[in-house]
């Protein structure tokens, strides 16, 4: 996944770096095809280039060497309000087939049977990111009908349109899987357009919550070689904290 | 006027927090002073409303000690690692003991300090359409711009009756200087009623003055000031010592259990009298191992 | 993505600033750039909005040389002085060329710059009551706080085409550095639809990474490098170069006369071709004199 | 003038310090009684000992061993809106009995006979200082009986108190002039409360043109000693750029 995930930055966009996968998929495509990948952390840490795999998105790792450091309000304000971010890239407890996002709560929110740790800053990342990023594992568990709770609101909302409801960014633009990758069609659903080598769509549906559109030319989707799979597993994560 | 606000952390503590306090130690990853925490849960204070935009380990702690009635948060775990069990305990539909909790996104809140610095009752904020955040916190309003029309979510202003802003290094006024990560240190200090500033190295007034650009929170608005080194452990201090991401990982362990989290507790907080004694129960080399490896800026020339 | 944005004053000025435009020069006593606004006035350029709190001597230059259409500013002297005797005589009931002016106090100009800085329509302060400030400029308008019902005083966020930043140091990409007096130098830039960086060093990246908390505009935002030492003399560059009061105050005579005020104008502006004649052509000694006597901070450190 | 305003400013007071005479006062006040006055400068520098008379309020002097330097949005935002300063400092073209101050124009605001400098930080000044000085010398001219323009708030606008109009700050409490001191009274009217020595009301009326109240209890303003003067003349402002 973070390798197919790397696969959509590219060299100088700027890119709001979340914790994990996300965090390993951008280091990784800073190593290999997108060196000039312009990284900034909600901690306030912008053109990071840091030397270890940062563990939370708040590391010392990101604070040296990075072009600069500001408050969390000008990474909020400045950078992501004001539209500078192309890329935002999030995961989730839950997703829709709009790309609606849970991370808040799985049952009721006065009453949730699991508590999740909530929206950080990804309710604003899905509303103002020139283009988002999901990365998830599959299961019905998961990729529901209907989200418990919408943390972060992706194309289509209680029936509304972003264009709507008024949103400034551009909502999600793929969904990176485990078993493939889904992009988004002009009503704003998911459709399935890769499978990994192996993976049948049947497979998708089956750990899919909802009726999964499938792509009329359903690719596969590429896999890391060896030199990339030896880069992730001894130099980007060799504590494997997110592999 | 110079006057030395200098004292120790239980001074600090039991002149500032009292049992029903709206309470905020700032920090985001960087600089979460866990000594001025583990002193609230020693001096046994009582329904604190407790904010921040990450309630870490130690808002966890505090948690599980008792002491916190209510939360304003945004994003509630353990960064990287987990859960944080004691707010989870509490948090999810089976829990006996309820807390409140008051939830925005990091912008939401970090709003709410921000109108609070400014001296604004509210702030607004392009963001919560179509999503749950808002239908599910009252608090969460709107405005309308009298230029466009556009409809705005506003945030009411949040004044903590005290912050707590660890820093890298202080004079005995409160003059603090902060580098690397700066989180909402400074709007959380003009937001409060009351600051307490804690460093890791008190420093004449000649220092402070010779990099006025550093200076993130003015002595006028702070009153008390402690000497706390380690004061942030596990948490890091940039240029001093690292985060102790081993901690983090077996926190998961320690407080997945109420059992192995209360004995945590009496170890390692009701155990010891204040900081010096917490670090000297730290397995011996931690702190040489995390202590930071030099990289020095160079300084630059205020003249004219 | 490093790409490589150095180039000269001309270049960036004739890309960038193009007849009608709305541009700010932005500085507040401290970082004004008059190498910027004189290319400005030799390239001819017409019919601007000219933006800034403090009009300052560059901006009354470039009304006398027929370069502005509408002034947008807060306080409009010569500090410490005396007039702007080419904005005066464009000012008054009198004058045949009447200029456009729209008006502010400080906090109100500023707050148009936090607005667009934020991507927000409008911004909100508590400010104007029963003055005659907000009864002359329609752009200020109201609000009601949806908590308090409090009313705000609000201004409408501004967007330069066109902002340009004088700081003491940046790399080829724009990440600029700056210490002293800060004006709203951020807020313009991110305010601007473009910006162009001007330095007194152009110096490595490594240089602006060894000390990333000093970054006031990242290389993100900016569409020109240019380097220009001495850039703003007669206002002054801390840690370069002194303010040169005595010219400032020299300027009051010079300026009051439309005759004197042209011959100053074809000597020093339209008589050079660029920043390195107009240095030559300074009295012997003068920069000498101004430059900045050292007074070097210490460097802190970003090590983990 | 900057001798008698100097005593109004106490030792640990927070100032806002504006250009001219204000800041000839606030320097003087502190090499005197007041060594620990605390000069804030909209210009961004917060706690500064200026080595030398600043010319402007943007001197690097005041930079220079600052206590903090900060953006000019925490200068209006965090300090004055917030409510941190106690005292403001201003002069102007003209004021009214209230203290209502013109800086703006002569004349009519569309079609003016003067252009005056503008507003700059004063109206927001007068507006969020818990005390407000004004210091200006007294002529029919500039003492009126209504202001061309209110540039900055007094006690009174178009009938209405501060309070009415929800005014944070606590408006003018001296009004200090080259032929005496007014204090403002309960309804916010100026009275004249001390003249200069050789002074009489009836000069300090001739040179005012509203029909001023003087108090019961009249006093002598005090005027500075032989030291004072020296060290104005010798140390404070050498260039005698405001004496």
């Amino acid at each position: 996944m973070a390798h197919r995930a790397s696969q959509e930055l590219h060299d100088g966009n700027v890119v709001f770096v979340g914790i994990g996968l996300p965090n390993l998929a951008c280091n990784l495509a800073r190593a290999t095809h997108a060196p000039g990948l312009f990284m900034i952390y909600e901690s306030g840490a912008v053109g990071a280039i840091p030397e270890r795999l940062p563990v939370s998105i708040g590391d010392p790792s990101l604070v040296t060497d990075s072009l600069a450091v500001v408050s969390q309000a000008d990474i909020f304000q400045c950078l992501l309000q004001r539209g500078h971010i192309e890329v935002g890239f999030l995961g989730g407890a839950q997703v829709d087939k709009w790309g609606n996002i849970n991370t808040t709560v799985i049952g009721d929110y006065a009453n949730p049977k699991v508590r999740l740790p909530g929206s950080g800053g990804a309710c604003e990342i899905a509303v103002h990111a020139k283009r988002l990023l999901i990365i998830m594992r599959m299961s019905k568990r998961t990729f529901v009908e209907r989200c418990d709770f919408v943390t972060s609101p992706g194309h289509r909302m209680n029936g509304k349109s972003r264009a709507e409801l008024g949103m400034p960014g551009g909502g999600p633009t793929c969904l990176i899987t485990d078993l493939g990758v889904m992009e988004f069609d002009a009503t704003g659903e998911a459709v399935l357009t890769e499978v990994y080598p192996g993976v049948t769509p049947e497979a998708a549906q089956a750990a899919c919550g909802w009726k999964l559109k499938v792509s009329d030319t359903l690719k596969t989707a590429s896999v890391p070689d060896d030199a990339t799979l030896r880069l992730l597993r001894e130099r980007l994560d060799p504590q494997r904290l997110y592999l | 006027m110079s006057t030395n606000k200098l004292c120790s952390m239980k001074e600090a503590i039991s002149a500032s927090v009292k049992n029903g306090s709206s309470l905020i130690i700032d920090g985001f990853t960087h600089l979460i002073c866990f000594a001025a925490g583990h002193e609230i849960i020693r001096q046994g204070i009582k329904d604190l409303t407790a904010i921040r935009l990450t309630p870490d380990l130690v808002y966890d702690q505090l948690i599980e000690a008792g002491c916190v009635k209510k939360l304003v948060f945004s994003w509630a775990g353990n960064p990287g690692v987990g859960s944080l069990h004691a707010l989870r305990r509490r948090g999810e539909a089976s829990s006996p003991q309820r807390l409140e909790l008051d939830e925005y996104s990091h912008f939401g809140l970090l709003s709410r300090f921000l109108a609070a610095s400014a001296g604004l009752p509210f702030w607004p904020l392009n963001n919560y359409f179509g999503g749950d955040i808002a239908q599910a916190n009252p608090a969460i309003k709107t405005v309308q711009c009298p230029y466009t029309g556009q409809t705005l979510a506003t945030v009411p202003a949040l004044h903590p009756d005290v912050a707590i802003i660890h820093c890298q290094r202080a004079d005995a006024e409160g003059n603090a200087q902060v580098w690397g990560l700066l989180g909402s240190q400074k709007e959380v200090a003009f937001a409060a009623r009351k600051v307490i500033v804690v460093a890791e190295q008190i420093v004449p007034t000649e220092v402070i003055r010779r990099d006025p650009n550093r200076t993130v929170v003015p002595g006028i608005i702070v009153s008390h000031v402690v000497h706390e080194p380690w004061g942030c452990h596990p948490s890091f201090v940039q240029g001093f010592y690292d985060r102790d991401n081993d901690f983090y990982v077996k926190w998961e362990d320690i407080s997945r259990q109420p059992e192995t989290y209360q004995a945590y507790l009496q170890e390692f907080v009701y155990g010891v009298k204040d900081r010096q004694e917490y670090l000297k129960k730290l397995e011996s080399g931690l702190l040489d191992k995390l202590r930071a490896k030099p990289r020095m800026s160079e300084g630059v020339d205020y003249g004219y």
